[in-house]
């Protein structure tokens, strides 16, 4: 089992044609996902041909390719002119879970479109997110396979590379993971760290998580406190950011401490009072999960 | 992205908010002649962006133009929070008879923009936040209707009492709105906003940040960027697609992704060093990003060994490899780089490095460690 | 038993201080209507005194109205620049059952009001609408009470005095109403025949139904469909508007025939195939209630 | 309120929308002129609020000055559908490719704008509906996130398969959409839109209705109302605050309610007479109304009786009553009154008429089977 995507995930990758899309399509046929259309408006009709020889077909519509492939799942590689009004689009042509890409979409943009895929009842993932990945089943997005091995750990990041570095800590101690999640450091996301980790608490292939902050806003303190009151399993934290000065945003759009608030100081601090071990360095993780998982 | 006081009332006054004259100054003569044109009592501010402007003595009131001018000769130049200050904003004094807050932001917890009003105006609005939370009224806005009659007319009624008050307010909260959602703000905010003797109210003070990821449609307000008011160093690492702060250390550090990059940052200190900068080269993986990033590293006198902390994803290791190959060749650099690669390519980017005399490692714990040692012993 | 309002409605008046607020507050205590609040902007404190005595308090937002004085129920009575916002005020206030009464509310401003009011889980009556009345019970709106009587039949209709000439007849002819809804002749109306038809339905208080309707739209042709697959109880329709030429707008903003659609001809056809009862005058209402009672 | 074709490609060209040029004659020189300046190879259009202009002969091709001065004489001052043609439309003649069909509209059943639009233009769009649905595309707009892209996009590729041309319609669709919510348009309609020879999209014909209720904010577009251009009783109705439309019968009628109003007509059929008017005084009661109402109903020659159905509910029946005899006195009014008034005040109504002479009844079915009785023996 998994969360979010699995075996009957049938994906729809949304700007199939441009570099990021084309070259993520790739490596997501390789890794075994169900690619089953690609669209680009004004290439319909035309087919995308894989690296290792798969086609798949392109609409101009994401309409067309949920009515005529049935997919399901959608993922979004268009420019941030346009990502907010391909979300719409997914959500609108019935997707039920859309993982957005696509990094620097406005933030007003943002604001109707999560109530736009609210209303739909959809779910959104990112945007500015690498994605998620069921180890040895799909992968969606631009998570690295080849870092990922199955297994009982969930992992749940609001960074990029810093998830790749705590998967691949797992996977070197020898620690599979149920999925990866990366939920993107944008102010506003589609899925918090509060819906993922419900979603984990849900599977029951998932015996521990490993949740990854960082600094900016109140998401990880308000996660800690409902994992202490809902989730029966154990989890371990990192909190990326002890050396970031006030007031200054460190690459992500959220990645800001605002007056007081936000450090990653507190953060911690309110991990450990919600019973979360904390992890001082990213290799600590791998001793902290191995308790957890033996506990 | 801030923008100066000046600039965010413009952005105000076009939106229709009640805001007082007021025109910049480059030079103490300037200032003494905007002064003499309102009389000689005026106000001269400082355009830094950086808070605690008064405390720092960078605003200054002036009986007369030529006080104005004195004002305006020390204020230019100074510094504050390292920044230097190459503008003044003059503007004639008001008369104060009450003081409010008064902003717009995003509030991440309900993804929607919100509201933030208090009746306590032209203090620290985290202190009223802290010690008389009652004093600060939150009101979150549905995107999808904006912000509706009767949430305006409510925090108006907040602010004031008096019914032409509360009806100069319920416009104003409009305003407001307006020139947060059209010009895309993360915060828009009016502090203090003051009546008048006369009960008229106006926005005294204006700090207004954009979201950099909408400027690119708002060509008028990204025209706004002031390049004399941000570090070269920052101007450069945005121009080259890099995310850049510096910092007080002696580790430069060079990682791809921000949440690695602060964890790489932790983790020097963790080990007993300290950083020298954040810095994102990015999800891509082209070579003169490297070389940029480099350039931008080796210029500040302070650092002492250079740290690449690199987790091949979309990046590729062998294009940050060459990178360094290729920043090596044109610019002399003197620290020590250490270099930790791992993922896409990893096996071509160790052996480009080899080649090139770098030492390279694949734990992220052996190269933060290896680079604090390196600045220790500088 | 009725439908809408009962002797649990709590009403607040919006623009209580009007000349259609007060006259109406008036009429409505002197009802018997509970108006436990009026509302006006700048005059919160102050209170309305009734011709008979009773005294009602001022509040400057709905939101008082609900806290204070527990107001369910809410009529408009605020100029049509102001009655969109007033609307939703009531709806974001909590109000559950919202009477709109006033008339050229601009249509625009009622396409996003519909929208909030139906996101907020209430229900809005008209706008441009007379409101309803339980007789014997509480009037919400302007129907003149003194030509109700308690009873067993439902009435529905989109126009105002129209409604008053046939419930009129009905009490001329000893027959009594459950409730009396005017749902409003605008294009875009909170809740049209077919909620109202669903509601009398549930109502074991109701026995039988008459719908007034007129021409314009197709509101009346779904309702007739409506009627034979869901309701189980007779009902009586007249249509207003057989003289009436294509094209031209009478008074209603809805009643025009566009091309060859929404024909009064049209509609009582479509009344007569579902079973609907067509009376040819409004004094024919009476026979036909009559024999739907007795039948 | 309709308002002309070269009024409603105003607002569309204020839209962005590519609308030809085109100006307005008044008389056959004028138009001469315009057609000099457009080359002389130009369409003449009479601007009336009528559709079927082209077949009653309103809509003439000219390729000349000379012709074009012609046509206008012969088209300005003609009648179509009972209104004189007083303005003429002078426009370039355009090659056309290819016409579709685009309008957004109130749909009543989903309570939302509504896009048509149907690669079939330049026909009757409702004998489209019916003979060819399948070539419509209805499109309800969600009025809380407006027009969203993938839609404009989707119906531009109902109507083109080029790309270039699906271009230029997503755009369109936007453009068409912000005329219609920026105007608070009950109907906004381009009929056809054609694709020129060169492949550019261009609106020909254009159709507004304007939300009467939404005037009062748009006084641009209020003040495109053309007096001229309805018959004066309906002119004299509106500003009394009268709702008014002029039927081809004999029994004048004057109702409260639109609804009851029109019931009264019909009734007054079924007893076998043939209505002159539709009539609604509103809510109101104000006497002067009633004496308006009267003015416009004895200025028309064919009204042979008068009916009065009032049912008082806000209305006050004195009030109707005043306003009737003081009618009365103030104009010669030649056909015989009967009046029904039930409702609010009707004993003092009754007392009142009855002083002044006039009949009055308390039955519908009476009063307007004495009134048609009446018409008839006149």
């Amino acid at each position: 089992m998994s969360i979010f995507i699995d075996d009957s995930t049938r994906l729809v990758v949304q700007g199939i044609t441009g570099r990021d899309g084309s070259f993520h399509t790739n490596q997501m046929l390789e890794y075994g996902t169900q690619v089953v259309a690609g669209v680009t408006p004004g290439k319909g009709g035309q087919s995308f041909t894989a690296d290792n020889g798969t086609t798949v077909p392109i609409f101009n519509t994401v309409e067309e390719a949920v009515e005529k492939e049935g997919a399901n799942t959608s993922v979004i590689y268009v420019p941030p002119a346009f990502a907010s009004g391909a979300i719409m689009e997914a959500a609108d042509a019935g997707i039920a879970f859309i993982v957005a890409i696509t990094e620097g979409i406005p933030v007003m943009d943002m604001t109707r479109t999560y109530a736009f895929v609210k209303d739909r009842g959809a779910r959104l993932l990112g945007p500015n997110c690498p994605g998620a990945i069921t180890p040895g089943v799909a992968k969606v997005g631009i998570i690295p396979g080849q870092i990922t091995t199955p297994g009982p750990v969930g992992v749940v990041s609001r960074s990029g590379t810093l998830t790749y570095e705590a998967v691949n800590q797992l996977t070197e101690a020898g620690i599979g993971q149920s999925t990866c999640v990366g939920i993107g450091g944008d102010p506003i996301i589609g899925t918090n760290f509060i819906d993922t980790l419900r979603a984990f608490g849900e599977d029951p292939a998932t015996e521990a998580i490993v949740m990854i902050g960082e600094i900016g806003g109140t998401d990880e303190q308000e996660a800690a406190a409902w994992v202490q009151e809902h989730l029966e399993i154990p989890v371990v934290g990192f909190i990326a950011g002890q050396t970031a000065p006030p007031g200054r945003q460190m690459g992500h759009a959220g990645a800001i401490i605002s007056g007081s608030a936000g450090t990653a100081e507190e953060k911690m601090k309110v991990f450990e009072e919600h019973g979360i071990a904390v992890a001082k360095r990213p290799v600590d993780i791998r001793a902290l999960i191995q308790e957890a998982l033996a506990g | 992205m801030d923008i100066h006081e000046y600039q965010a009332k413009e952005l105000f006054r076009a939106a229709g908010v009640a805001v007082p004259p007021g025109e910049v100054a480059t030079t103490a003569e300037q200032a003494e002649e905007i002064a003499r044109r309102y009389g000689g009592s005026v106000v001269v501010k400082a355009q830094v962006h950086a808070g605690g402007r008064g405390k720092a003595g960078g605003v200054k009131l002036a009986s007369s133009a030529e006080e104005a001018r004195e004002h305006a000769s020390k204020i230019l130049g100074m510094t504050i929070k390292d920044l230097t200050v190459q503008k003044v904003l003059v503007t004639p004094i008001e008369d104060i008879a009450s003081e409010a807050y008064a902003s717009v932001l995003i509030d991440r917890e309900t993804q929607r923009p919100m509201f933030m009003v208090s009746p306590e105006g032209g203090v620290d609005i985290e202190e009223v936040a802290e010690n008389r939370p009652e004093a600060i009224r939150k009101l979150r806005i549905d995107p999808r209707y904006g912000l509706l009659p009767h949430q305006a007319y409510s925090l108006a009624t907040f602010l004031y009492d008096d019914p032409a008050q509360v009806k100069q307010a319920t416009k104003l909260m409009g305003q407001l709105y307006e020139a947060f959602t059209s010009n895309s703000c993360s915060l828009a905010e009016i502090n203090p906003l003051i009546v008048t003797p006369e009960g008229d109210l106006k926005a005294i003070d204006a700090k207004v940040s954009i979201d950099e990821s909408a400027l690119f449609r708002l060509p008028e307000v990204a025209a706004y960027r002031d390049l004399d008011a941000e570090p070269a160093a920052e101007t450069k690492a945005r121009e080259a697609g890099l995310s850049f702060v510096k910092l007080e250390g002696d580790v430069g550090c060079c990682v791809n992704g921000a949440g690695l990059a602060m964890a790489t940052m932790d983790l020097v200190k963790y080990y007993g060093g300290e950083p020298a900068n954040f810095l994102d080269i990015g999800g891509s993986s082209n070579p003169d990003k490297v070389v940029a990033a480099l350039e931008i590293i080796t210029a500040d006198p302070s650092v002492k060994s250079i740290l690449f902390n690199i987790f091949g994803g979309i990046t590729r290791c062998d294009d940050v490899a060459n990178g360094i190959v290729e920043a090596a060749r044109r610019i002399d650099i003197q620290p020590p780089i250490v270099i930790r690669l791992t993922g896409t390519n990893e096996t071509e980017a160790l052996e480009i490095l080899k080649e090139a005399g770098f030492s390279a490692y694949t734990s992220m714990d052996e190269v933060v460690e290896k680079a604090v040692e390196l600045a220790a012993q500088a």
